[in-house]
């Protein structure tokens, strides 16, 4: 199995109206343990990549993973602003096919994980959406040989262990920080958001049949 | 619980209303460009640009620090959110005269991660040099490294200002913001919420009879939660972290800025401003300088902050030298 | 519903440590003398005297204010509460160098008793001449007479404190500021309620939608409760008011003061300037300065207030003239 | 029946107690129609009034009028101040002997009456203590020829009737002023406290037997 370009754009508006759908979500995770805007900046950014992904003209899947996230980048704002810009522009550059397979998708992550890490400076185990990412990225690799919808299912597992882990870490970036131990006992939002990103894009997968 | 009231229109379009209102108010000399970007429109031809910004809600800082010995350009987010880095870029390429530019902002994930970005879009497109120096002044947290940009940014905007006003080139007015940003601890009290407008709810809360003190900017949760207490006991205790922290000693001369974080009576402010004359005193270090009102606010949250700066010559004459903006000007 | 939390220590001496505070802050240019004045140290000799002062709990107003350009002295009464007489009588006595004093105080019934009280006893004392233009600029009520002094107290004391340096006689002086005094206007509106200190009690209730226009400095019930509603609406209803109040007319020159009446956000505040500008540039009415901030505040009170003053040369020379003071200084 | 000295310091004192003993129903009634400092100002006066009274060393009836009355107006600040300072001291001058008879208890309220008015410029009907100051006055005039226990319930008596016109009464002074029709319902709180130190003297001579 994999998506045309016409397919990767509808998997990546399914994946803007998830995050939109789910503001509410995101603004509680982030009043617990942060300052409360993820759910408000992730649906400006989300708003704004929609809008650009639908009235994109791709010549290649990759221009359509850079529509959306240099959207996400110029109206979201704060750290997540720059976090899920790069989540969705990471592999933008090297997508120059027409078609998005196992691989493809396998290779978004491992960018997204690499370059959001790069930039960021935060590691696993620092309670931020890396922790999400990064199994993500690895259960997708290890899932190239079974197809596409197993990669996209093994991300999303992996990105679900990974934000249920964050849940007992301490922050050790950003708003979070000074909690200290009253960090524990909430899952970091923007780990939230890469789950509900990637049940998205799996779900959307599986409509394809 | 109700939704927090605000004189405001769409939720959408506050921060460039707020710019709209800035640019009103100046008589010509501020403009809004790039939508989210506040400019003077006299920069003097070369000097060092100085840009600051980060979240809006924080109102003064930083989008109102924007004049003649102040900063060039102030870089507004949405509420409580970092500018993204297009206006960032657009900012330091408009304040860029020839000597590069400085930039000056608070220490949060979310506005390095932008500012950076936008820097080096600028620096790619026209060669601009850029230095940054983080306003991380807030001592509630050990690590001096990770510390938050706090009420003493304003402290550091004025002495920026100045810096870039003066200096002969990007490197001196680094070198001397970062000996002010050296000598510059600021301790805050909440004591209730601030709130967010898109959302109309407290971005936390605290009991009836509860405060907070090295609460954050935004909300973020701080050092140590406690019972409402005298003024006189808590401002004892803020001063002595204070103190100990960088640590001031006696015989030093210092500029103290007690600033309301929105809702707090100016009468609480003196009320907390004569008990720090009186511990200061006591311990031999001299205030030479004192600022007291509203320079760095978290919406409507209640609460202050105490910050002390250390002065040198150099920094005492910054700190004083003339400024002009819509909220802070002096001769 | 719980008690506000404040920053203080036993109720019964927040004023005298308020103004301690001030005095701090002065670096011995303030000192407070019998009791509740606070009086400048440095008063020219042969200058016409200025004494304002009211109830606490509005600070900035009055007790702020008293500096070189500005008061001589602050008479301070309670919160909420016009000074005693005895208080009014040493303002008077200190102030009065040779030319006499101007006194100018908010038109309350409580305040006229007590100032006037305690002006007869200093001129029965001393002899000293004095005379008295009360701020009365809220134009929620019709009558003129009856006006009570809110906002533009602000310009009201600031052009007195001119005038009473400048002047050669009390004469002049008391013309100039009623001349202001028949210039300005101040419509308020308010958002939510302050409190007093003594009770905890906020004094009055808003729905949780409602807001309103024309409330007192003091939580006195206003002219008009209406649900919130978008700030250019509000802005517009009250700029019209003001307007046809004096009425101010195309071709008049006027300075704007926003002012914040506590707990108000300044990005509420350029939100609304931003709307008076296009309406008041709209009617041909020229803003020649405008103020933005905490001026005059209703302790924690979330509300506004518009005030205009039309100017001619005078008014605008004396607005624009140098003064110091620890919350207002202009070079 | 007349008042000695002592017995006078006696029924000022309890004039006292009884304002700070009913603060809160002071500062409720100050709330609904002014700006609620009413009680706390009140009670401020009349306890260094009460100190004054029980500290002085009295040669006249007058001079303990004078001790509370000064003491009021020196620390209660307000309008309150002023006017309920003035209702103490107003007949003072004239008291210069060392007994307080039934025409000395008119005089003083007629005193008091004369000297608000011409001091405050509030007239009856005004919605002020002095609609409660000025029947009082009167009904005790009139009560004179009936002797003091008499004036002092008459005068009571029409401080009340006095006070309860007030509630549909418009303010046209003071704080209350901008109510307009609001203020109706509202007994004015000055004209509340008259009330009470009224029915405190009464109930002081009633004691006297
Ligand atoms: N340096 C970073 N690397 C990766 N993710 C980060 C980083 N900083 C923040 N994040 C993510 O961003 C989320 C917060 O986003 P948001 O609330 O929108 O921004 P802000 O922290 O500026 O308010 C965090 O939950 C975390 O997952
Ligand atoms: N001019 C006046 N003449 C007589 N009584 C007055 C006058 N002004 C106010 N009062 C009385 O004072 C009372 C209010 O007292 P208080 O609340 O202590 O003072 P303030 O109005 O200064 O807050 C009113 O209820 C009224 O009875
Ligand atoms: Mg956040
Ligand atoms: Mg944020
Ligand atoms: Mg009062
Ligand atoms: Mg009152």
């Amino acid at each position: 199995m994999e998506l045309t370009i016409e397919q990767t754009r509808g998997m990546l508006a399914a994946m803007c109206d998830a995050i939109i759908a789910n503001v509410d979500i995101l603004t509680k995770a982030d009043q617990a343990i942060g300052d409360g805007d993820h759910g408000v900046g992730m649906s400006r950014g989300f708003k704004a990549a929609k809008e650009a992904i639908e009235g994109a003209e791709p010549a290649t899947v990759g221009d359509l993973f850079k529509a959306g996230g240099s959207a996400i980048m110029a109206t979201s704002g704060g750290a997540s602003g720059v976090i899920f810009g790069m989540f969705l522009k990471a592999p933008a550059r090297t997508f120059t096919g027409d078609t998005l397979d196992a691989a493809g998708y396998a290779t978004w992550l491992a960018a997204a994980a690499a370059q959001i890490q790069a930039r960021g400076k935060a590691k696993p185990g620092d309670k931020t959406m890396v922790d999400a990412v990064v199994p993500a990225a690895e259960a997708a690799e290890e899932a190239v040989p079974k197809g596409l919808l197993a990669v996209a299912e093994a991300a999303a597992e992996g990105a679900h262990k990974g934000k249920d882990d964050t849940v007992d870490m301490i922050a050790t970036f950003g708003k979070a920080k000074a909690l200290g131990e009253r960090a524990k006992g909430h899952p970091d939002p923007g780990a939230v958001s890469t789950t509900i990103l990637l049940d998205t894009a799996l779900a959307y997968l599986k409509t394809l049949g | 619980m109700a939704k927090v009231k605000k004189i405001i229109n769409d939720t959408e379009n506050i921060v460039s209303e707020v710019l709209d209102g800035y640019v009103a108010a100046s008589m010509g000399k501020l403009a809004r460009v790039s939508d989210r970007v506040l400019a003077r429109t006299d920069i003097e031809p070369g000097k060092v640009g100085l840009v600051i910004g980060g979240g809006s809600g924080h109102e003064p800082v930083y989008t109102s620090y924007v004049g003649k010995g102040l900063a060039d350009a102030s870089v507004a987010g949405n509420i409580f959110a970092a500018p993204a880095p297009q206006f960032v870029t657009a900012a330091v390429e408009l304040a860029d005269k020839g000597k590069g530019v400085l930039l000056v902002y608070g220490n949060y994930a979310g506005d390095v991660l932008n500012f950076d970005l936008g820097a080096e879009d600028a620096t790619d497109d026209t060669g601009v040099e850029v230095r940054t120096v983080l306003v991380a002044d807030d001592c509630a947290t050990p690590d001096l490294e990770t510390r938050r940009g706090i009420g003493g940014g304003f402290y550091q905007v004025k002495i920026a200002g100045a810096a870039c006003a003066e200096a002969a080139s990007l490197e001196e007015a680094e070198a001397a913001v970062k000996k002010c940003q050296a000598n510059l601890r600021t301790l805050g009290v909440a004591v209730s919420a601030g709130s967010l407008p898109e959302t109309g709810e407290p971005t936390f809360t605290l009991g009836d009879d509860e405060i907070e003190i090295g609460l954050g900017a935004h909300g973020e949760v701080g050092v140590e939660r406690s019972k409402l207490m005298p003024a006189d006991v808590l401002t004892t205790k803020m001063i002595d972290h204070l103190v100990a922290d960088l640590p001031y000693k006696k015989g030093d001369r210092v500029a103290m800025l007690v600033n309301n974080l929105g809702a707090t009576t100016q009468m609480e402010l003196m009320i907390v401003t004569r008990k720090a004359y009186q511990l200061l005193g006591d311990l031999g270090i001299e205030i030479a300088r004192c600022d007291i009102g509203a320079y760095f606010c978290s919406q409507e949250m209640a609460g202050f902050s105490i910050s002390l700066l250390k002065l040198d010559d150099q920094l005492e004459h910054l700190l004083n030298a003339p400024c002009e903006s819509i909220t802070f000007s002096q001769g």
